[in-house]
């Protein structure tokens, strides 16, 4: 037994530890535990579903930033169908907590993936993604918009018992705006962020190096974009956060917590190192340990201003 | 498939701007396949942030050999590493090649680096299959030959064997070859692959090929490595389904 | 001579080449030009100016962060009495183009500084901040709200003959329409991108490493963002645009160019490297030699999608 | 000030995590002075971004040389150097210390690696001058003593010397030390300064401080190292202005 309380409880979801795997990083789940053990996670976020599958986007679909990457995969993913068929018994055995993100290009589309997911007892919360930086229909065009992320945490929330997470878009003037709507319409918890929008040329060519023109960037360069989003929520709405963004080892987990997440979210690390999210669940230990702090759930929003 | 912290032991310039690594890697030394790959944080920091993915080049024992051209910032620190640095693998990542069925002759042909898988590839093989190999480069110094046997060699500039690309050079010599049931493994540049494929649809020649392309995980979980199918209307995966491919199977 | 034209005209300013320093990173010129051949580069935007003297924020101002820097200066400067006085004496002689970047926190402010500053010959154009993220009053307040920008390029334009350049935020969904605005009322140029909104925390004090809490992310991190909003503007507003954002070498400026950029500005290099200005503009030139480009204002906007 | 690419010749360690780099830069060490100081770039890619500030600890010929403790990333990078390497030198940087003027004997009073800017200052105060050096340390293993003379010792652990912090041992000694006309020099960690100061201007006493604080670009351009002054209602920057201050005309 740990001296320290890790759980937390994030809008009614409970977790064992605030460590979760983001979506679009761990695809659904298979892959990544050949080399961590998913059960010592707090949970894991699948990729995002649609309700029909998609292809997503031709390649050249990643290239590498100074201190991050740009994507644009443009939501490939196997479709709900087939997820409850063929993923569900493998992540019904991992012994954490799983999260379905939701991805869709209408309205109708975010209910009606969550009509059907909501079945499924394995499937603790869904995380709704309105802000996919690559996609055409949907994303930005969602997740820019205060009154679309409205009416979707309204009606999404209608259908379904679970804790609804938001995943709010970082392109926008005032995230907190974003988390007020959720709040009111329900919404349990808000993450932040996705991704930044960026781009990349070739110099010798002129033509973008992601075929989709502009990518996602994520990993460390976006870090002190992705705390000040969520201090911002936290310093003006009362809903809680998984903080997302750049978080490659413990320390970043505590300094997010600290800025007011209430659990972490990470992404891009699990592809470098996929044991990432074990060696941070050690990290915040012995660095609670060292403090003398009982309940993990203490640091968060703890900031000294 | 394992993180492995490896020692190096050894990295020598073997050609112009082509290093030759060596590292104490037990683990995955012990279960990698020819046509497999490594996926190598160069550096100790965050920077540069990903991976960099490399063909395993040879194993002996307990140790794997990587061979390099400095491309750009990441190879560049690869090739600084000394004696006794550690390097952080994953691996053994993708499929490698298939070697089982029904051939006499395996054809070898390299595109520059495309050598790479080629050594490993040679040492798994049966021992009763009989082997040639083609080999084409920029230019006589930019030559890796290791371990190759009965090579033909092909420069852009002519400046040794043949003077073209190594798929003409290959062309010259299918009549020959024909005689014999052979496969034809190939690595190299994509636009090589290309015109490789097209030559084997055309013909319908047992063919592999190793492809490159971006890649973050290596693994399977980013969907960063698109590959349009044949078969399939959705995307293959190069770190997953590949890096090896029948060439038939997928469109470059 | 060179055998490549470098001159570029960006919205009627005349520069010899499109190698400008960005404003707050070459102060008034005076310290850098001890380490760089001012006269080789397309000109100098000045730290902004207020009308009256401004301390800027308390230590600490600055922070690294994964290949980028936070910083939250607060906009400190002498005013623009001192700087007529102390200054431009310095600056008359240093054979480039002046460009005085103003910082106000009213639309008074900013008109009483442009039309104080335009008798003086010895500055070429105006660069107006609306789009300091370190500031109460003025700043973001100012530049993330369509119709403030709209309105103080009216009256600042109003005022003065010389080139007006808009220097937009990042910090909003959709940084053409402020483009947009800026060229519907008279405005010449706009340039992109200022920092971006990030923070910093210390874990074990909690408190943020930035004494104004948060600060204005500039390096190399925010390169794809910058390139994404330069490509933005470029492909739905016909406006001359001076990019700026983690440009580090002369290949990060021709990718800068490349998505839209008639000139370009180098902030946080120039304390890492102050002579980067001088090396871009060389490493233009061959770029432009080896490729067989007569005049270099040819690449901008020359992307091929 | 130049931009100097310096070859290292050696980086050793000299007490517990604690190292003294010397580097060839014959422009720098042609014209600089004590207290100055010198923004390294400790990579050669774009990461760590920034360069770091370290203080001149000595200048031989035209080596100069500094000490530093590996604190974060750029300092372990540092400590990595080998023979030969080059390093990217921007410098020499901001005021030093004021040595002229009537007094007769100069207190050196540094807290922990705060020893780094007197073995040049040392050297370069007149010989009439005499000197004593009272020098704080956490601990034991991390007293770094180079050069200094008539040495009085404190660790906070009490392992070595006096047991408690440097200024309190100074203030044991001041009477004796009052018999003369004395410049305090000091340089150590805020916490230590300040005491100090509130020492010395409480007793009207002669002192410098040199300063750290964080910087970006070291020479006046950034405004990023502002510091509170006594006189002027504007900020004062520590890279420019100081980084050596008298200890009355700042607000630590
Ligand atoms: C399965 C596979 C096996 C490979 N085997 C070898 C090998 O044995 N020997 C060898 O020299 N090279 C091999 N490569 C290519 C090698 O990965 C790149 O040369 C290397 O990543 C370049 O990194 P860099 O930092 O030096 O270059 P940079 O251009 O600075 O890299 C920037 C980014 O682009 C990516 N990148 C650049 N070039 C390539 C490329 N050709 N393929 C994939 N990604 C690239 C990098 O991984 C990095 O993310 C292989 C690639 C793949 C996918
Ligand atoms: C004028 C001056 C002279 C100095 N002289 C010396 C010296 O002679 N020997 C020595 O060991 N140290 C000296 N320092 C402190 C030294 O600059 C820092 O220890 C060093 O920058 C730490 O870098 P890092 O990457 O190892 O640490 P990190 O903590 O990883 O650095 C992160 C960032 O914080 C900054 N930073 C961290 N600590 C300090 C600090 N104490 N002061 C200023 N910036 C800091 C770094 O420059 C960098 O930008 C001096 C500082 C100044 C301002
Ligand atoms: C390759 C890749 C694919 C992603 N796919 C999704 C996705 O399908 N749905 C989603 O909500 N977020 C997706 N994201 C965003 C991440 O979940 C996360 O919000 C973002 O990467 C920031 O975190 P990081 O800096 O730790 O990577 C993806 C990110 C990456 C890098
Ligand atoms: C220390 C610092 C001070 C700055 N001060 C100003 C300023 O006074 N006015 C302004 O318009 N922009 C200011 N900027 C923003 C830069 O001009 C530039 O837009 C930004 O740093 C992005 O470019 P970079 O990534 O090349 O640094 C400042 C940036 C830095 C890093
Ligand atoms: S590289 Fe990540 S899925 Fe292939
Ligand atoms: S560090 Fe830039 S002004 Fe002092």
């Amino acid at each position: 037994m740990n001296s320290v309380d890790l759980s937390v409880n994030v809008g009614g979801l409970k977790l064992k530890n605030p460590v979760l795997l983001a979506s679009g990083t761990v695809g659904y789940g298979n892959e990544i535990s050949q080399f961590t053990d998913l059960s010592k996670l707090g949970g894991i976020v699948t990729k995002s579903l649609s309700l029909k599958p998609r292809k997503g986007n031709p390649p050249q679909r990643i290239v590498e930033t100074p201190s991050g990457m740009l994507n644009a995969i443009g939501l490939a993913n196997i479709g709900v169908e087939a997820f409850l068929k063929e993923k569900i018994p493998f992540l019904k055995n991992i012994n954490t907590t799983l999260i379905c993100n939701i991805a869709a290009s209408s309205i109708e589309e975010y209910v009606e993936c969550t009509k059907i997911l909501t079945n499924e007892d394995t499937i603790k919360a869904f995380e709704i993604n309105v802000s996919c930086p690559n996609v055409k229909e949907g994303g930005l065009e969602f997740g820019n918009n205060v009154n679309t992320v409205r009416k979707i945490t309204a009606e999404v929330c209608a259908v379904t018992d679970k804790p609804i997470i938001i995943k709010l878009s970082p392109n926008v003037s005032q995230i907190s705006e974003f988390a007020k709507a959720v709040k009111a319409e329900g919404g349990d918890a808000v993450s932040a962020i996705n991704t930044l929008v960026g781009t990349s040329f070739n110099i010798f060519t002129r033509k973008p190096k992601i075929k989709n023109i502009t990518g996602g960037l994520s990993g460390p360069a976006i870090k002190p974009v992705a705390l000040a989003k969520v201090l911002e929520i936290k310093r003006n709405v009362d809903i809680p956060i998984v903080g997302i963004g750049g978080i490659m080892n413990w320390m970043d987990a505590v300094e997010m917590m600290i800025v007011g997440a209430s659990a972490v979210q990470l992404g891009t690390v699990n592809f470098i190192n996929p044991n990432a999210g074990v060696e941070i669940v050690e990290g915040l230990i012995s660095y609670c340990e060292q403090r003398s702090i009982k309940k993990i759930s203490e640091i968060s929003g703890s900031f000294q201003i | 498939m394992f993180i492995e912290k490896a020692v190096v032991r050894s990295v020598e310039e073997i050609a112009e701007g082509i290093f030759l690594l060596s590292a104490h890697s037990p683990s995955i030394a012990s279960i990698a396949k020819a046509g497999q790959f490594c996926n190598i944080k160069v550096s100790e920091t965050d920077f540069p942030l990903l991976r960099r993915p490399f063909s395993i080049f040879n194993i002996k024992g307990d140790f794997l050999f990587f061979v390099f051209d400095t491309h750009g910032l990441g190879t560049k620190i690869l090739s600084a590493k000394r004696k006794n640095d550690t390097l952080d693998i994953l691996g053994p990542l993708g499929n490698g090649f298939d070697l089982t069925g029904d051939y006499q002759t395996a054809v070898i042909v390299a595109g520059g680096l495309g050598v790479a898988p080629f050594s490993f590839l040679i040492r798994s093989l049966q021992d009763d299959k009989e082997m040639v190999s083609y080999l084409g480069a920029r230019t006589k110094k930019k030559i890796v030959n290791l371990g190759l046997k009965n090579v033909s060699m092909a420069t852009d500039d002519g400046s040794y064997g043949f003077k073209g690309n190594v798929v003409d050079l290959l062309k010259k010599e299918t009549l020959e070859l024909s005689k014999k049931k052979f496969r034809i493994f190939a690595c190299g540049p994509n636009p090589m692959l290309k015109e490789l494929q097209s030559l084997c649809i055309k013909n319908n020649y047992d063919c592999q090929i190793s492809i490159e392309c971006a890649m973050a995980c290596g693994f399977g979980i980013c969907q960063g490595c698109p590959i349009e199918s044949y078969e399939d209307k959705n995307y293959l995966l190069v770190c997953k389904d590949g890096p090896v491919f029948n060439a038939n199977a997928v469109k470059l």
